[in-house]
C-alpha cells in the first residue's frame, strides 16, 4: 500500500519542437547541460518522498525507455513501486492508443490499484519546475478536496493561452475554463493535480462511458468535477515553473539557467535534479578558449569561445569557433571557425567549418523573421553553409548552402 | 558462452604501495586516492577489468577502507551488482582466524576457501596504484596461447626514484621471464613489473598453500623468482598509457598530463568507459567574469575567478578574484575571493580563505590535507 | 557491442489457453510450481551467456511487465543490455501495433541496433525447454549460414502440424513447409532461430517493402531467404522440447515434470531455471495430509490429499480434500472435502467444500467427451458445485451448480 | 516527505548473543543463524525495518561475518540497494584507529562519525537474536509521542535460564523504566528487555562521545540505568510473537513452534513480508513413495523417505527408506537411504550417511556441525 503514487503523462507527441523529437518523446530532450525534461517531475517525485511512479507514453518510447531503465540514477528502482513505463497494450476485448490524457490513466486503472493509493498526483513530461508534492499533498488533506490544482499568477495579457481558475477566498475553484477568450482571472492551472484516488476512478469511469467526451483532464474531468459540486482547491506555487513545449520557451528555460536572477537553482544540494550518468571524463578548456556565463559537464573539449551557453556531455568546440546564446545536446561537434549563436543543436550535429548557424536578433534587419535556430538530431551542417534565424533544420545542409 | 563474458576471477590489492603516498592514504586506502578529475584509483583497474566480462572481483582490504567502502557500494556504477560474482569487498576478521594481514600472499590465503569453490578457470591479480585502461581480453588469449603458467605485464620504462625500494624488474627472453629483481634500482630503462598477473585459479591456490605451510609472505619473492626455471612465466610489454602513482610528485605529474588532450584520449577514449561513483552534479557553472584555460574540470564545480593549468575535481568552488594557477583541486575545495594558489594539490573539502596565497613549485607541489582550512 | 542478442516473441494473446489469458500475457502463465513459462527462455539466454533480450509484446503487459521489472531475478539487470520489454510504439510518421513475427521484430530495428550484434537469436515465449544456444550459435558459425533453425525429430504423423524441413547430409535446409498437408520429412522446427543480423535485417526491410506480406517468420522471412539460396541450416536438438500454446500441452508439460522418465529437470544446479521469488515461508505439510509424486512450493499449506499434483506458491488444500493430477496455480484455496481432478486450477480461485472439479478419464462413461479442466483466474466454485471435464470456467459457478 | 519513508535509521549488533549458542556461531554471527526454513535471523528484524521504511540501516559486524556478507549482498531482497542510505555493513579497521570492539558502545563509537553527518531524527538500535516481525511504525510513534528520551521494547515472560547471566529486566511505573537490572535470575513473570531502543541521533551521539571519555562500555548498565532519574526512558511491552534464541534447546524448541499455524501466521502473517537471500531452488519434489506429515519444508527439497515433526531448509535430500522425525535439517542436508534421524539438528551441508542411527531427546536435541558426515 502506498500512500500516494504518480502518473506522469509523457504521452504527446511534442510536434512544437518537431526538429528535436522526430526520434524522441518530448520528455527526453536534453535539457540543461546534463539533464532532460523528465528529470525535474521524476526528481521532485522522489525529493517528496513519491517512490512510485508511472509514466504512461506511446510516441517513440525507445530512447525513454532505455533512459528511464530500471530506474536507479532517480532511485526509484524498489522492490514495490520503483518507476514504471506504461505503453498502450492490447486485452481480450480490444486494443487503444490512449485517447486522451484521461483515458491514457483510465487505462492504468489496473497499474494503480495495484498500489491502493489513497491520493495520485497526476503530472506533465514537460514542464522544468522545482516543487514539494507533499506540501500540496498537505494542503489537500487540510482542504478534504475531491481534487487540488498546482496555479500559479500569470501575466493577464496570457492568461488565455492557460486553464484559468477562479478560486474563492479559501482557495476553493469555482469556476475553470479551458484556454479562455475573456479570462476571469490570472490564476493558471500548472497541469499538476493531486486527485482523492476513489474520487479520480470514479470520474475516469463515467468519463470513458461518455462516447462525446475528449477524454481530457482540462476539458472533461476537472469540469465535471466541478460541475458536480466536488470540492476543488486551488494549491498556490511561488517558484520557477515554465512549459517547454515550443522552441522558444525550451530555449528561454536553458538560458534561465545561466541568469542568477532567475529562482531555478539545479546546484541546491537540498532539492538535487538527478539524471543517467553520461560516464565521460571532466570536460577539458583548451588554452586558447574563451568562456563566460555558460554551462559545461563532462566529456566537453572546448577550444573556442563560449558565451551564454549550455553544452551537454561530450560536445567539442574548435579553436576559433564561437558559440553565442546556444544550446549544444549532447555530442555535437562544432569545427574550428564555425558560428552558432541563438540556437539549438540536437545531438550528435556536426557543423563543419566556417558554418555559420542562427544569428543574433540585433544582426537582423528584419526582426520579424529572427528566432531560434534548430538543427535536429544527426545533422551534418557543411563546410561553410549557413542556416538562418527561426530555421529547423531535419535533413543535412550541404557545403555552402543556405537553408531557411 | 556466447557473451564476451571472461572465464577469469579478479583480485584488487587496494592497499598496496600506500606507504609512497602517505599524506593521502592516512584515511584512506590507495585504491581510492582520487584522480583525474573525476575518478578514484582502483575505477581504472575495476572499469577495465568489468568491461572485459570479468564480473567477480574480490577487492582484499586490510585498513582505512571506509571510504573505499563508500565509493565502492554495491558495484553498481561498475555492472557489478550481480546475482553471482560481483563486487566482493573482504575485510579483516571476515573469517574465524583470519587476522589482519602483512603481505599479498597472507591477503590471498583468507580467501583461499573462497577460491577453491568459484567456477573461473584463471585469477587476474592487480594493485590499483596504476590508473590503466588494460584490455584483459587479449592479456586472457595470451596467457592461454602462450601455455603459460603464469602471464604478467611490465612496462619498460627507468624505474622512478621513489620505488627503489619499492619494486619489481624482470629479465624476459624470448617472452620467458627467465630473473625477477625485487628493489631494482639500476640506472636506464627497465621492465618494471606492473604487478598484473595471470594464472590458473588452481595455480594460484596451490602457491598460497604451499607457501603458507613454508611461512613464506611474498608473492613475487617467494613463489615466483624462486620457481622460474620450473614455472614458465611469461613477461608481456604493456604498450599502452599507464599513470603510475609512485609520490606526491608524480601523483601531481600524472594528473597534470591529462590536460594533454593525446593522454587523455590514451586513458579514456577507446571502447571502454572508465566508471566511478555517481554523485549527481549539476554541469559546471561559469560565470560572467571567470576565466579558464588549458584546464580540465569535473561537474559541479562554480568558476568566478581565474583558472589555468589545473585540475578541479567534482564541486570545486573558485570565487570572484581568487587565482588558481598549476594546481590539482579535490572534490569540494573552496578557494575563496582573492586568494592565490598555484602549484598546490588539496585534498577533499579544503577551504582557501579569502586574500590567502600559497605557492608550490613545479617539482615540489603543496599538499593541503583533508578538510583542512588554509 | 553485443556479439549476439536476442529477441522473444511474447505477443500472441493465446487465445487457445483462453481461461488462463484473460488478463495475462501467454509467457507470464504459471508453470512448473514457481515459474512462468517465460523463465525458460529467459533462464537459457542467461545460462547460455546472452545477457541482452528483447521481449516484444502487445498483449496485457502489465503482468508481465511487473513480473521482469528490472530483470534482477535472471540476473539481466544490466549497465548495458540485460532485459528490456518492447511494446508497439507511435512514431513521427505514424503508428502500427506489431503485424506479424516479423514486423514485431523490424518494428524494433533500432534497438537491436543499439548493441551492433553479428547474430540475433530469436525465441518464442510458449515453450518449455532447456537448451545452451551458444552451442546452437557455434554451430551457425561453423556452418557460416544465414539462419540456423533448431529442428527436432516429431513422429510423421504429427508432422503436418509443425513446419517441416528437408535437410542434405551437411545439414543444409533444402525446403521448408509451414504445416505441410503431406510432409516431405519429420524434421520440425523448434520456432527458434540464429540469424546473422546483417542478412537477417535485408530480409526484415525487403518482406516490409512487401504489402502482401504476412510479416511472419515462418512464412514469408524463411521461405524468402531459402528461395534466395541463403545458406540455411538445420541444428539437431535431442532434449525435451514441449509447445505449451493449448490447455492439454500445458498441463501434459506440467505432468512431464513429475515423471522421472521424462528429461526435464529443473533441480539440475548447472542449468538453474530463474524466477521471481514469492518470500513465502517454507510450505506446511498437516497431520492428517497425504503426498505422493507431487511438486510444492512455499507458502502452501497442505491438510489434505495430494496425488500427482503441482502446487504454486501460497496454495491452501484443506482437509479432507483429494487433488489428483491438477495444477494449481498460485494462491488457489480448496477447501475441506473438494475434489480437484485432472483440472488446471488459476491463480487466486476459490474452491469451495464439496465441490467437485474435472474427473478421472477411467470414471467417464463416455470418454470422447474427457479433458482438462481449466477454472480463470479469480474464480469462485461454489459449495457442491461440479465443474465438469473439458470445462473453461470463466465465471463464478454457483453453489449446488454444474457447470459445462 | 509523503510517503512511508521513517524519519530514523537502524543499528543493528549482528554477533551480540553469539556466546549462548556456540556450536553454531563458530563459523557465523548470531545474526546469520539459520531459522525457520529458509530464513537467517537477521532477516526478521532487518525486513521489519525495511517494511516500516527505515531504509538506513547499519549492520556492525565484529567477527566471523563472511556468511553475513554473503547473506545480506547489497542488500537488494530487503530494498535497502539505495543511492543513499541503504544496507550499511561496517567492519573492524574500517576507520583508522577503529580496533575490533568489545561492547555495544565501543561499536557504537566506530559509527560516531558516520551518525553525525546522517539525516534522519531517530536512530532504532536491534540485536539479532530474536525472530520479530515488529511493526517499527508505531514503535516510533509511540516514542514521539510520549516524548521520552529512549524507548525500549520487553516482553513480560520468566526470563530463559540460559540467560540467566546475560539479560537486562525492567521495572516500569506508568511506562517508565525506573529501574534497569543487569543478570536477573529471579523466578516468574519478568520484563526482560528485547534489546530495542529508539532515541534521537543526537541523543544516542551525545551518549557515545561522554560514554567514550569516561571508558563506559555497557550501554544499558553504564549508560541507560545509571541515568534512570535523569533520562526519561519508557518501556512498551511487546505483545507480538517472539522467537527468542537462547541456546541449542530453545534454537530447537523456537523451530518446532512454528509447526503450529497460528505461530507461524503470528510470525509471517500480516501485510510486512519477511524477505531473504534467492536462492534459486525448484519447487521440493515429494517421490512416488514418500512419506510426510506435520511438517515445514523449503524448496529444492527432494523427499523420498518418511518425514514427520520437523522442519527442512531449502535444498534437504531424504532418500528411499530413510527416516526423518523431530529434526531440524539445514540447508543440503542429505540423509541417505535406511538413515534414521530423530531430535537431531544438522547444520548446513551434513551427510547422515546410509542405515546410520542419530538419536536425541525433546530435551536435549543432537547438533551436527556444518559440513560434517555422519
Amino acid at each position: 500500500m502506498k500512500e500516494c503514487i504518480a502518473m506522469l503523462l509523457a504521452g504527446g507527441q511534442g510536434s512544437r519542437l518537431y526538429a528535436l523529437t522526430q526520434k524522441l518523446a518530448k520528455p527526453a530532450v536534453p535539457f540543461g547541460g546534463k539533464y532532460r525534461i523528465i528529470d525535474f517531475p521524476l526528481s521532485n517525485c522522489v525529493n517528496s518522498g513519491i517512490d512510485t511512479v508511472g509514466i504512461l507514453t506511446q510516441y517513440q518510447p525507445l530512447e525513454l525507455n532505455e533512459y528511464i531503465g530500471n530506474g536507479q540514477p532517480w532511485d526509484l528502482d524498489r522492490l514495490y513501486g520503483g518507476v514504471h513505463v506504461l505503453p498502450p497494450y492490447q486485452t481480450a476485448t480490444g486494443s487503444d492508443w490512449y485517447k486522451g490524457t484521461a483515458n491514457a490513466i483510465y487505462q492504468n486503472i489496473d497499474f494503480i490499484e495495484r498500489y491502493q493509493p489513497e491520493y495520485v498526483v497526476i503530472l506533465s513530461g514537460d514542464h522544468i519546475y522545482k516543487q514539494d508534492y507533499s506540501k500540496m499533498l498537505e494542503f489537500h488533506k487540510a482542504k478534504g478536496a475531491a481534487c487540488t490544482i498546482a496555479v500559479m499568477e500569470v501575466p493577464m495579457e496570457e492568461a488565455s493561452r492557460f486553464g484559468i481558475m477562479t478560486a474563492d477566498e479559501n482557495d476553493r475553484i469555482t469556476k475553470f475554463e479551458e484556454k479562455p477568450k475573456q479570462p476571469e482571472s490570472n490564476l493558471a492551472s500548472m497541469g499538476i493535480y493531486i486527485f482523492t484516488w476513489k474520487k479520480l476512478r470514479q470520474y475516469l469511469c463515467q468519463d470513458e462511458a461518455d462516447p462525446n467526451s475528449e477524454n481530457d483532464f482540462g476539458k472533461n474531468i476537472i469540469p465535471n468535477m466541478l460541475a458536480a459540486g466536488e470540492v476543488m482547491s486551488a494549491y498556490h506555487f511561488a517558484g520557477y515553473w515554465k512549459d517547454v513545449g515550443t522552441i522558444a520557451s525550451l530555449w528561454e528555460a536553458n538560458m534561465d539557467l545561466l541568469n542568477p536572477n532567475v529562482p531555478l537553482d539545479v546546484w541546491d544540494d537540498k532539492w538535487k535534479i538527478y539524471s543517467r550518468n553520461s560516464g565521460m571524463p571532466g570536460h577539458q578548456i583548451g588554452a586558447n578558449a574563451e568562456i563566460d556565463n555558460s554551462m559545461i559537464t563532462e566529456g566537453c573539449r572546448v577550444d573556442g569561445v563560449i558565451h551564454n551557453s549550455v553544452l551537454f556531455a561530450g560536445v567539442k568546440v574548435g579553436a576559433g569557433a564561437l558559440i553565442e546564446d546556444s544550446i549544444l545536446m549532447p555530442g555535437a561537434v562544432i569545427e574550428p571557425g564555425a558560428v552558432v549563436q541563438y540556437s539549438i543543436v540536437a545531438e550528435n550535429v556536426t557543423v563543419r567549418s566556417g558554418a555559420q548557424v542562427g544569428c543574433r536578433p540585433e544582426d537582423m534587419a528584419d526582426r520579424s523573421n529572427w528566432g531560434v535556430a534548430v538543427i535536429g538530431g544527426g545533422i551534418t551542417v557543411g563546410y561553410k553553409a549557413k542556416v538562418m534565424p527561426s530555421a529547423m533544420v531535419t535533413k543535412d545542409v550541404k557545403d555552402g548552402e543556405e537553408q531557411w | 558462452m556466447v557473451s564476451t563474458n571472461a572465464n577469469a576471477l579478479g583480485i584488487i590489492f587496494p592497499n598496496c604501495y600506500e606507504d609512497l603516498l602517505p599524506e593521502m592514504t592516512c584515511e584512506r586506502t590507495m585504491a581510492s586516492v582520487p584522480f583525474g578529475s573525476r575518478y578514484r584509483m582502483i575505477d581504472f583497474v575495476l572499469s577495465s577489468m568489468s568491461n572485459c566480462g570479468i564480473s567477480n572481483i574480490s577487492v582484499l582490504v586490510k585498513k582505512n577502507y571506509h571510504s573505499l567502502m563508500d565509493h565502492l557500494g554495491a558495484g553498481r556504477e561498475w555492472d557489478l551488482s550481480r546475482k553471482h560474482g560481483g563486487l566482493n569487498i573482504v575485510p579483516p576478521f571476515y573469517e574465524e582466524n583470519v587476522k589482519v594481514y602483512g603481505g599479498r600472499v597472507e591477503a590471498l590465503a583468507s580467501i583461499v576457501n573462497f577460491l577453491s569453490i568459484q567456477k573461473e578457470k584463471y585469477v587476474i591479480m592487480s594493485d590499483a596504484n596504476l590508473a590503466v585502461n588494460v584490455d584483459f581480453s587479449s592479456f586472457i588469449e595470451r596467457h592461454v596461447e602462450s601455455g603459460a603458467d603464469v602471464t604478467m605485464y611490465y612496462q619498460s620504462i627507468p624505474i622512478p626514484e621513489s620505488i627503489h625500494n619499492h619494486n619489481h624488474t624482470l629479465k624476459v627472453e624470448n617472452g620467458r621471464v627467465v630473473e625477477l629483481l625485487t628493489n631494482d634500482n639500476r640506472p636506464g630503462i627497465q621492465n618494471l613489473s606492473m604487478n598484473i598477473y595471470i594464472m590458473e585459479r588452481e595455480t594460484l591456490i596451490q602457491m598460497i598453500r604451499d607457501a603458507n605451510i613454508r611461512n613464506l609472505t611474498s608473492f613475487e619473492r617467494d613463489i615466483l623468482s624462486r620457481n622460474l626455471a620450473l614455472l614458465n612465466v611469461q613477461g608481456i610489454q604493456y604498450t599502452g598509457y599507464v599513470a603510475r602513482i609512485c609520490d606526491m610528485k608524480s601523483y601531481y605529474d600524472e594528473n597534470m598530463k591529462l590536460l594533454k588532450p593525446e593522454n587523455l584520449a590514451a586513458l579514456f577514449g577507446g571502447k571502454n568507459t572508465i566508471y566511478t561513483k555517481i554523485r549527481d552534479d549539476a554541469p559546471t557553472r561559469y560565470a560572467m567574469d571567470c576565466r579558464i584555460k588549458n584546464s580540465m574540470v569535473a561537474d559541479g564545480c562554480i568558476i568566478e575567478g581565474d583558472v589555468e593549468n589545473s585540475i578541479l575535481f567534482r564541486g570545486v568552488r573558485v570565487k570572484k578574484g581568487a587565482k588558481v594557477r598549476n594546481c590539482v583541486l579535490m572534490q569540494d575545495t573552496v578557494v575563496e575571493e582573492g586568494a592565490d594558489v598555484e602549484y598546490v594539490v588539496t585534498d577533499k573539502r579544503v577551504k582557501i580563505t579569502a586574500d590567502k596565497q600559497l605557492n608550490g613549485t613545479d617539482t615540489f607541489p603543496v599538499y593541503v590535507a583533508k578538510a583542512h582550512t588554509v
